[in-house]
């Protein structure tokens, strides 16, 4: 038991916030916020290619670097820290886990192949109009058609959507129900019947897309898979993109608190630095608890994922609903504590306020998977000896 | 004890629905519902029209004596005023910090001249004000004013000469008039030595630039004064008594108009319900709890203005008067934050490119602001326990 | 318009407060606690008889007083100040009240009578085990016995219930369902077949009974009006039980912020009274921002009932489950405030956490009583004018 | 990174998990799960006895160097002991604050015959220890002791003398030793001048009288300090270092146990999910909620530890070490409310006459004190705002 990074992972950690906040600026960011554009291209390829995180979770057979979700969760937690608008978290948490869980070989060594080699931008089109997070409530649809598909359906809130170059799409057998009959498809282009549009979002640093698919046909290779059997793939992806999420949130809130400290350490009111005042203080002490305790989640989680056991779906939505409302929590109070100037444009203090707002409800706000973990403990046999790695609860 | 209203009022209300429902159409029908807190610049031009229309027909003011175009209205008056207004939809009043702030502080502190000069205009919707309270080191610690101002001989007598700048002066891009806490005693430090003038903004030597919040709009502004001047005679008060002014201007935002305010919130509750209902939310358990909260505590806002303006209408200072702005203000954070909850991921998306978004949206943002101006909750809990409590004051640093 | 108290009402309470803070104090409340009876019957002789209390709230047709519920609540508010151990809630606000809204005119002339005049203490029996306050849960049932009735089942949670003259006991007919079949059966002195039970309670200023039935038999008067037509008066009484206990922890709420501030500008340490603090200052602030707004909560509510307006089910339970968490956070936060002294037995704060405990989920918590006021929301229209009394909302 | 523990770890698992199956039963099955925080004195002399059997047996102090008593044990090894402890349901543990608080105080900071002399007996389970710390006008304020000790010449040789009154002395009434911080320097303040002294209980000149606390059960101790004496040796540390020491002491409060701590909420968790089974509230979306809270929260609990173990094992100062108490404590008084709302109104109903309440029934009501005892919420927030954080301190008043 090393409940640490080892070296390694320091390295990883440390270069990573060291690129960052070099290159992933706020007024990188604000650029983006600007422009036509959905990310920073030069960004995209310095991390994909030169730093080389697209491949950090890719198996080794697929031409990645084979590491685990504590190195994914690190990268994601500097990623959080700054408002990087790139599409890392798309293309390694959503489009990268659905390939690699659902693909066949071929599939996986072409797609997981281009990604770790920082060539293909990805994501992963579940959600759509009137829908949350369960499967069960896909209404997007496939039919066979020769020995090709054909999809229909229209897929909202896709993180990234119209600025990645791969898209997976979910929908379900026409006719099917629950959680039979999904599938997964990889689309590459704009094809035929095929609508995008990038919805104006309030967090403007992470754009969001609406597709529409109208009798779009796709070729038999499209399907990851056999055909209908993409469930289990499909919540094992949203509950890794979870806690991927969880651990960008983490950043985000750790970045609120420094910065709040800082200014509170500098700003006089009352003839004093108001970060000598209690109420200022103690709210500042409150964030801390709140983050650190959110990251011993995101990492405790990320160590079970790693260890591969059935509690996957508890640790990520433990880890998504504590990371939520602290990053809400955070950049709220950092809004507050900076007073006046935490309301305005100029300042950053709503950028992160609006991420920790968008991340909060996706993949699931907190009451849903607060409501995901009483369903565990529901099932839950207190009087079996469930110890695992020592493990409390 | 009772919620009653007399005959009497009743007929009054009647009288003011029926203007409201009269007037608030044709030409004016499309500003109801316009503007307001977070959304100040939406059809300025035309709000301040129907302000005009309202001054002309002695709506404006009805608080206000007679004479200086108001109605002498009681406080049943009042509050019916300020519901019935809310209810018809009536705009964001343009005018609101002259008819709030401006004109009872002048009636309370101004001489008789200054009444006769400031107060008609108001009521007319003529002349417009903003407030120059904040500036840059002197946010939440007003005491900490630096804009300094001294008597020089000018062109029309003697006359204020004005040298600082003040910031979050909400509307000062559209107002005619600024009222100004300023320094006039050299070397004097905190409540001492201040004075509050009456400021004209249409001059050389007044700069305003506005400042973009979070919601993509610009309510709040920077203003420069750099050689800006008034008359010797527009100081409300003595020269060095602004301190005591300005504690009675921000006494006056706790009047009938909260009331007025609180119909706005019950629009903006009903919309939620609505959307809960349309998109199933109202039947999630969690939601259900939260819109209780929410309906609750609305209600118990409106019983809190109603016990403190019955206490205030017998001249008697009520400690739950202190209460309001953060049971407010919180109450309408909270409300954003549910909105959000009930729209989930929808609640991202805007309404137009490039980042126009919708007016729940822009509640959920701008509500973050609530809670900072006009005294941070921190500020309000300061003077609660030691107003109203009476527990000892903080040290105040040397730094 | 007028929301402060009349002139007679502000006498009212002023003779209240005065003559509770003499003769309703810690030691005799402690003295109740360590014997065996369950309350101080030289306290109810008072508050009954000489001071009228008990006559306050009954008809003058009945030979009371014919005061409304704004006096109610004044009372009680008084009432929470104190830790009075007397049966007045259980007599006025619960008993009194089901027998004026169920009782035929023979029956509300003598039990009411009696009750105005300081005679008579009594109490309603409704809960019973794991049941909670809605009256389709009601077990206990009667059945016709000639003129008479036999009534079973088991009632708990009784309070005073061990201590009063009369019960008031709620039962269904054998077989019925829902609200239909509810009598109200009133009992003095224990019947054979009757078990009375007295329960240890947390709270021990408020003892509680368990009342078994077994087969009682009990005369045709007993039953209160028409067999089987009690569910209105049931429901009435309860909300407006509910809002006389939402105005004593109102006053309970209050003494709790007294009595800290007192404390807090009295102890020094770090070398500063500790109310100079803002971590105590601010608690204090909330606390007073929640006590002013729940006595405007039952103000408001206790106006309402009085205008005898359909809405006094939704501003019950607006009050009951306001004053609920306010009077439980005041308490739990004036123990905090008082530091080590404030867990102990000698001083009162646990005297009022405890009351405050009891009284949040006596007649329903504030989950139940919010879930309530949900409805009203799902079954209110908003595009209907419902102005009433220039009502917001 | 990761959290599994080595094959040598989990033989040493199966060897603490044998002992306790084997050792908790026969004489001491009835001693299981009993006595704990806010039910000290419940089968003490029992418990007391079961301490004796572990420490003859080499399982009272593990973290200890063997020739104190102790088996050198690893980080993991403590970690397993802790949870293997609660998990086979250890009672209440009555030499704790010998364990974990006086002995590795000694062991940091006392000399080589301190350590001969008193570590053993705690080892053996025969010395009981307690805390003098707080003291009426010093409870959040541990600079402000006013306990004095001087040397007098004694039958021994130099003795400490001792005057003054402790309180909140937790265990006092069973305990042999009191490690009691005393101002041995006249007219000294604040930080300087305290000495950290052992002294026996055990004399004429202490007088120890419990308090009753919310419970009906009286854990905590006044203890009177009325010429009381201790040999001249028994000063740990320096004379005028005791602040250090002190500071020393609460830091011990964050070890291994822990890790035992949160077994022991654990089985309260699990006690209280359980209910909710049976009474159906496992149903009721809000309690719902609130279970799934309680649960991330203590695994989150256990994360934050095993980081802040892992840490200190490297002996790095881990900044989230600062944040265990508020955390623990106010989780444990979250726990101790849900278990109420889950029971509603029969939650009301305790044991037995006069006033025997059951054992969730005290958590809800001790865990009152968990938020207060070892440094008050708004304390620690002070300390992870200074410490952590490096905001500025308070001023400190003059009166």
């Amino acid at each position: 038991m090393n409940f640490a990074f080892t070296e390694e992972q320091e390295l990883i950690r440390d270069s990573a916030r060291k690129f960052l906040a070099e290159h992933a600026t706020s007024e990188r960011a604000r650029a983006v916020m600007e422009s036509d554009s959905g990310y920073d291209e030069a960004l995209w390829a310095n991390i994909a290619q030169e730093m080389g995180w697209a491949a950090m979770v890719v198996p080794e057979a697929y031409g990645g670097l084979g590491l685990g979700m504590v190195e994914l969760v690190i990268l994601q937690e500097e990623m959080g820290r700054r408002l990087a608008c790139a599409p890392f978290f798309a293309t390694s948490a959503l489009a990268g886990q659905a390939v690699l869980f659902q693909g066949n070989e071929d599939q996986k060594s072409d797609l997981l192949g281009r990604i770790a080699a920082g060539e293909l931008s990805a994501s992963l089109a579940f959600s759509e109009p009137s829908m949350g997070w369960n499967l069960e409530d896909i209404n997007a649809t496939w039919r066979q058609d020769g020995d090709g598909f054909v999809l229909n359906g229209v897929k909202r809130h896709v993180v990234d959507g119209l600025d990645t170059d791969l898209l997976i799409i979910a929908a379900r057998k026409e006719g099917s129900k629950g959680c039979e009959g999904l599938s997964l498809f990889a689309l590459e282009g704009t094809l035929d019947g095929m609508a995008c549009t990038r919805l104006v979002t309030m967090d403007q640093t992470r754009p969001q897309a609406q597709i529409e698919l109208n009798n779009v046909s796709v070729s038999g290779s499209a399907c990851l898979g056999a055909p209908g059997t993409a469930a289990d793939a499909l919540d094992k992806t949203l509950n890794i993109a979870a806690l991927a999420l969880a651990a960008e949130q983490v950043g985000g809130a750790q970045e609120c608190l420094d910065k709040t400290v800082e200014y509170v350490k500098e700003r006089v009111q009352f003839g004093r630095p108001i970060g000598s005042f209690q109420a200022v203080k103690h709210k500042c002490a409150d964030m801390m608890v709140e983050v650190e305790s959110a990251r011993s989640a995101v990492y405790y989680a990320a160590c079970i994922v790693d260890e591969g056991t059935d509690e996957l779906a508890e640790v990520a939505s433990m880890a998504k609903a504590y990371c939520s409302d602290t990053y809400f929590k955070c950049a709220g109070d950092a809004i507050q504590l900076h007073g006046g100037i935490g309301v305005t444009w100029e300042h950053d203090a709503h950028l992160y306020f609006k991420r920790a707002r968008a991340s909060r409800s996706y993949l699931g706000d907190p009451a849903y998977h607060r409501e995901r973990v009483a369903k565990a403990i529901e099932a839950f046999d207190t009087s079996v000896d469930h110890f695992k790695y020592g493990g409390t609860v | 004890m009772d919620l009653n209203f007399s005959p009497e009022d009743e007929t009054f209300r009647d009288e003011v629905a029926t203007w409201f429902s009269e007037n608030l159409s044709g030409d004016f029908k499309h500003v109801r519902y316009r503007g307001g807190s977070g959304d100040q610049s939406e059809m300025f031009a035309e709000r301040r029209e129907w302000e005009r229309h309202m001054g002309r027909h002695g709506w404006s003011c009805i608080a206000w004596p007679k004479e200086y175009g108001g109605r002498d209205a009681t406080l049943s008056q009042q509050v019916i005023f300020a519901e019935e207004y809310a209810r018809a939809g009536g705009p964001g009043r343009t005018g609101h910090l002259g008819v709030e702030l401006a004109g009872p502080t002048i009636l309370a502190f101004g001489t008789d001249e200054q009444k006769k000069r400031f107060l008609p205009p108001i009521a007319a919707g003529d002349e417009l004000w903003s407030q120059g309270f904040s500036e840059p080191n002197a946010g939440s610690d007003l005491a900490n004013v630096r804009t300094k101002a001294w008597l020089e001989d000018g062109l029309n007598g003697k006359e204020w000469v004005i040298e600082g700048q003040k910031i979050w002066t909400s509307l000062a891009q559209f107002a005619d008039w600024c009222f100004v806490v300023t320094r006039t005693e050299e070397g004097t430090q905190g409540h001492k030595g201040l004075s509050y003038l009456l400021v004209p903004l249409d001059q050389e030597g007044v700069d305003i630039r506005p400042i973009k919040q979070m919601t993509g709009d610009a309510e709040f502004n920077e203003v420069f004064f750099d050689g800006a001047r008034t008359a010797a005679e527009n100081v409300v008060g003595a020269p060095g008594d602004g301190w005591k002014v300005a504690m009675g201007t921000l006494a006056f935002e706790r009047g009938a108009s909260t009331l007025g305010q609180q119909m706005d919130f019950r629009n903006e509750l009903y919309e939620i319900v609505e959307i809960a209902k349309r998109n199933g939310k109202i039947k999630d358990p969690h939601i259900r709890q939260r819109l209780a909260d929410a309906w609750m505590r609305l209600k118990i806002m409106r019983a809190n203005s109603l016990r403190m303006l019955t206490k205030a209408e017998k001249a008697e200072l009520a400690p739950e008067a202190l209460i309001y702005k953060i049971y407010w203000a919180t109450w309408h954070r909270n409300l954003g934050e549910l909105f959000m909850d009930i729209l989930g991921d929808e609640a991202e998306i805007g309404d137009a490119a490039p980042y126009q978004l919708n007016g729940l949206q822009k509640v959920f943002l701008f509500s973050r602001a609530d809670t900072i101006y006009a005294g941070t909750n921190q500020i309000q809990r300061n003077i609660i326990a030691e107003r109203a409590l009476g527990l000892p004051r903080e040290p105040r640093g040397n730094t």
